[in-house]
């Protein structure tokens, strides 16, 4: 475990709280839902903290992440406040584009975060590409991009780690297995045995992993890091998790799947594994874990206030933005 | 008459299709277990079967392509893909392969499958999950597009679509799918190509498709106060167009105003219009007015989303135009 | 003059843009070392080298997503997706990722990518290898289309394409890769959304795109010998659309013919024909008449391709019956 | 080698048979085109013979098949005659959907073929669907598809893939791996080792084969399809092979590619090696070589004549079977 021992007591601590940070929010919102006032549909990430975090934890500035729909954790460790995430939830006009977009899938080309998409699948060839803009402007900078198992099953996907692959681009492939696609099990949409072996078929390689095991995800990443930054090209990475939350909130976490399952995952819940470890290595106390939560809680209820208070965009908003304004040279003589 | 919402209308006519002919199932992402995005297909599973109706893998392009062989094969696939905005990954399938299978195998198969998708606005729901998509597809031969506005036309509407031996885009608008309306008991069907005229009138044409149909009315309601007789037409179809009905009101009010949610550049309303201002020309009194979002994406926050779908009063505005224009 | 042939035209305007700014470059299939499908890239890669031109697997989704993927980190992809009928195939990658994401970054950012196609019939390519797809991407906010008819607007358009911050989709016909035309040497931009009168006149106003604009001169001709004063109106681009030349055009002849090659019904051709219903009602003399492909895919057999695609005598026939309709 | 053991000596000749008439007509149409007569660019399958056949031959006629690019072989075993085939190559009223569409994809419903692609790639999800329908009418018909290495870097080559692996469909996939993608070597365009690997991924067996040993195709196409017909799901076969031609007649045989290539293959032709092996068993004679060879000829000489003979299409066919007809109930009060 190579760079997990690297990592200080610091580091440790803020891995620590950007999971609760992450597990807060979401909790906070997905209770908000449905009594005013959160506008987006909350798809929690409860339960696959340990992913996001491990994963951005300790990247560049400018090393890109591609969000999932369970990424809450990457905007955060990427920079972009609960405030403005918690904006977005609450579409606003302080949220992400000024209203227009949603907290789920926002860009934010100054933190390293590509905008995601709500086409599943579609955001891993575009986060290819900006690999593909690393290598050719010779920059040693990685993408890291998430998706999850249903995703794996686009078309996309495959073009995507296909191309990836052949041009060896500097791309960190990161699968949360969660086990469902929506409400589909992946008994019903895979028949294969693990998804890292795909990696085979695209000439780099693959590993499944526990992504409950926020330092698992850390090496993994950071050795990928490394590879893609020497010019190795990609890595895929499967990490295996689980949602609690059901796939989004019109159903209740225990719909059309056994309650038990959901009970024997809690029992690997990865904020508590970690906090277990760092207390077992005197590096959190009960004050430390409390004082932590305390903080988080008031952040969260800090974005919330912030959130509420801020005004919704104005009508005009809506027009503006829709292209990209040119330079006098391409307009000369234009009429339309 | 009983009554039924959209999501029921529709929801009973799968069940009578695949109860009255064995080459017909549904397959889609949650479609069985979990009744559909929308829970269009709730109970179907258990009433039906897993052969009749089956979750698939996240993969749209396979989702349509694969029904456009069963179809082949002679069965009656009902292919859902969701939502609307997920026609680009289902494109190929639908405009390469289902509309020009008939024609390529010089007639002696066809394709005969429905796709079925949610389009629309008004859930807060996004730039990649609101969009309207007729006009993507309503420049290629060999495909029907139909728009069903209420609940007895969805049932009628589809149950038609399933028996077609042709391909069929179903869009079922988002909004619809509470909405109430009476709905005949058992076997009936609507023809596809027919145009319905919701609401008689003389002073003005409005021509409307899905949820629009609903405003329009509304708008109508609103005029007839200002004394302005509006006909409110609901083509029910954008393919095949009902061009003798558009025609034949448009002869009698001399004036004509279509209305869609997409975009109003490049929208279907052009297609009307042109239609209009070739073959009614000289009964137009007035210039042809269309009604639809702006030249923008679809925005998420409400007070966004709200500016750009289009509304009643939109409409209403619309109508006082071009009545006003031939006035003045 | 220098004369060019269209391809050279395009191949000379990727060249300089590519030697002028370090942020372009090429990719997509057989782009390199072969040149492309119809050699328009034919020696570049010698000249250019392996960074700035280089094939791809065949993915046509990956290679507009990568290519909007790119752009959103500075670079300015010109990806080539060979036949305008893999539209289909990237078609989710132009129209819910490339079009929208300026929007969705709340301007922040922008995908300035150029898509190249070839695209319309008249080789025997059959129903997947030469339709006209412009009307398919019509109804996108966010996109912009160019369709270049000649050898000097195909180059200034072209590198105007790769300038713009915006993404654009180029639409190259492939029957016109080998008409040769003046084109000025080294720097010059044709401004996108500027229509151009190919050739002035009172009687008539031809609005045409691509091709047909050529065949829209030619019927000019032999209605001039008939009397017919017709003026050509070249769009250049379907969005933005020029509507003050198409007005201003019809203000002063009062009737209208629009050509394209892409079947009549659902074509962009019914938004020319709104837009001037609309706001040139007035001036309005005839009835609007279309030119277009009929209802049906593209035929194979050189017989049935030739009955297929709109001919100058269709023109001619159109404009008559305008002509003819305001006279009697 | 179970199931080519069974082969009897008619079966055998008959193979070889087919293969020649594959070649022939191939070399013939190249031979023609540019001189008039020759409407549809060829695209040769020479070199590539013994996959179509191996694969088609012993086939049952509801079995379906979906063509490639490259599978003329495939349309011959399957009933399609030289001549309507070569009535296609030349645009004519008698050759498929009466001069609507081309030779190269072609449909036979009757005879087993499903109408192939202009698409690359499309076609394996439509192929797959035909299995799905196979499957749910409980019947044990195969269908055999035959693509590209090129395609298999398309989206729809892994939908189509993991959907047939999901519910386990009577479908054999053939992967003529001839090397290239239009002008684009294999190194450009794929980095992994081979593509049989790629099916584990799906959750079915995958393997590579020599694509120029009709035997190997036979017997490997044979096993797969009682596996399928027995309900045990897809196979992926990758058969290594070349085409002698260029990706089509607008380039000679040795554009982008190195002659000495082309000379090895050769060396390694299909039906060369069939010959040599038919003849060391006594199978085949100079003389019925020379016979089959002369028969052969003047089959195809007979399709030429045909489709020079035959009328192209009226014009008025264009507008024929964009829709299929409906029945009476459907159009009641249709005004449309
Ligand atoms: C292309 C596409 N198809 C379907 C959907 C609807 N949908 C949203 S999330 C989802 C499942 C995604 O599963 P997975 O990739 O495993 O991510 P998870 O939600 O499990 O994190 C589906 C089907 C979509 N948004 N986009
Ligand atoms: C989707 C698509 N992209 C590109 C093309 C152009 N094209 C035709 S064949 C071909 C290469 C196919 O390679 P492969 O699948 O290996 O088949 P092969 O020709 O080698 O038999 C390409 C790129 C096409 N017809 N369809
Ligand atoms: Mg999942
Ligand atoms: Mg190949």
């Amino acid at each position: 475990m190579g760079y997990s021992d690297q990592l200080t007591e610091k580091d440790l601590i803020q891995m620590y709280r950007w999971m609760v940070l992450t597990r807060v929010f979401e909790d906070r919102i997905c209770g908000l839902w449905g009594k005013g006032g959160v506008v987006e549909l909350p798809h929690g990430s409860q339960g696959q903290e340990a992913i996001a975090v491990g994963a951005c934890y300790g990247l560049r500035q400018q090393d890109h992440v591609m969000p999932s729909l369970r990424t809450r954790g990457a905007f955060l460790v990427k920079g972009i406040s609960a405030r403005v995430q918690m904006a977005g939830v609450y579409a606003k006009v302080t949220g992400p584009a000024r209203g227009k977009a949603t907290a789920h899938h926002m860009g934010d080309a100054e933190r390293g975060v590509l905008l995601g998409s709500g086409i599943v699948g579609a955001s891993i060839t575009v986060a290819v590409g900006a690999a593909l803009a690393f290598k050719l402007q010779r920059r040693d900078n990685v993408v890291v991009d998430f998706f999850g198992d249903g995703a794996a099953q686009r078309g996309d996907f495959h073009e995507g780690l296909n191309f990836a692959g052949v041009f060896k681009l500097p791309i960190i492939f990161v699968l949360e297995n969660n086990g469902y696609s929506e409400y589909t099990p992946l008994s019903k949409h895979f028949a294969g045995s693990d998804f890292a072996c795909r990696a085979q078929g695209y000439g780099f390689p693959g590993m499944r992993l526990d992504g409950n095991d926020i330092f698992a995800v850390y090496e993994a990443v950071q050795a990928a890091a490394a590879r893609a930054r020497a010019g190795e090209g990609p890595t895929l990475l499967e990490c295996m998790t689980y949602r609690y939350r059901n796939h989004c909130e019109v159903q209740p976490p225990e719909a059309f799947r056994d309650p038990a399952e959901i009970e024997q995952w809690q029992a690997k819940d990865p904020i508590a594994r970690m906090r277990a470890q760092l207390m077992q290595r005197g590096i959190l106390t009960d004050a430390l874990v409390s004082k932590i939560t305390a903080e988080v809680e008031a952040e969260i209820d800090d974005a919330i206030q912030y959130a509420e208070e801020s005004p919704f965009p104005a009508p005009e908003e809506l027009y503006k933005d829709v292209y990209a304004p040119e330079s006098p040279e391409l307009v000369v003589g234009r009429r339309s | 008459m009983r009554e039924l919402t959209y999501r029921e209308a529709i929801r009973e006519a799968l069940r009578e299709e695949i109860q009255r002919d064995d080459r017909v199932f549904i397959m889609g992402e949650d479609v069985a277990v979990a009744g559909g995005a929308f829970n269009v297909t709730q109970g179907l599973l258990a009433e039906l079967g897993p052969e009749r109706i089956f979750d698939t893998p996240l993969s749209e392009s396979a989702i349509v392509g694969a029904a456009v062989g069963a179809a082949l094969m002679g069965m009656r696939p009902v292919a859902e893909v969701m939502f609307a905005d997920f026609t680009t990954i289902a494109m190929d399938a639908i405009v390469n392969h289902a509309a020009k299978m008939h024609y390529m195998y010089g007639g002696e198969v066809s394709a005969p499958l429905v796709v079925r998708l949610a389009y629309g606005g008004g859930m807060r729901f996004a730039a990649h999950h609101s969009q309207s998509v007729e006009s993507w597809l309503a420049n290629v031969p060999g495909l029907t597009i139909v728009m069903p506005a209420t609940p007895a036309d969805a049932k009628g509407l589809l149950k038609a679509a399933i028996r077609t031996p042709n391909p069929v885009i179903f869009l079922e608008h988002k909004l619809l799918y509470n909405t109430k309306g009476e709905v005949r008991e058992g076997e009936y069907l609507v023809p596809i190509g027919q145009a319905d005229i919701k609401r008689p009138g003389d002073g003005v044409t409005i021509v409307a498709t899905g949820l629009m149909v609903d405003r329009a009315l509304g708008a109508a309601r609103s005029l007839a106060r200002e004394g302005i007789s509006a006909e409110v037409i609901d083509l029910r179809s954008i393919q095949p167009l009902d061009e003798e009905t558009i025609l034949g009101s448009v002869e009698k009010t001399g004036h004509l105003v279509i209305v869609h949610e997409a975009p109003v550049r490049g929208g279907f309303g052009g297609e009307v219009a042109a239609v209009v201002a070739n073959k009614a020309f000289g009964y137009l009194d007035a210039p042809i007015q269309r009604v639809g979002a702006p030249w923008t994406p679809i925005p998420f926050s409400p007070t966004l989303e709200e500016a750009y779908l289009p509304k009643e009063s939109d409409i209403v505005t619309a109508v006082r135009s071009v009545v006003g224009a031939s006035a003045g």
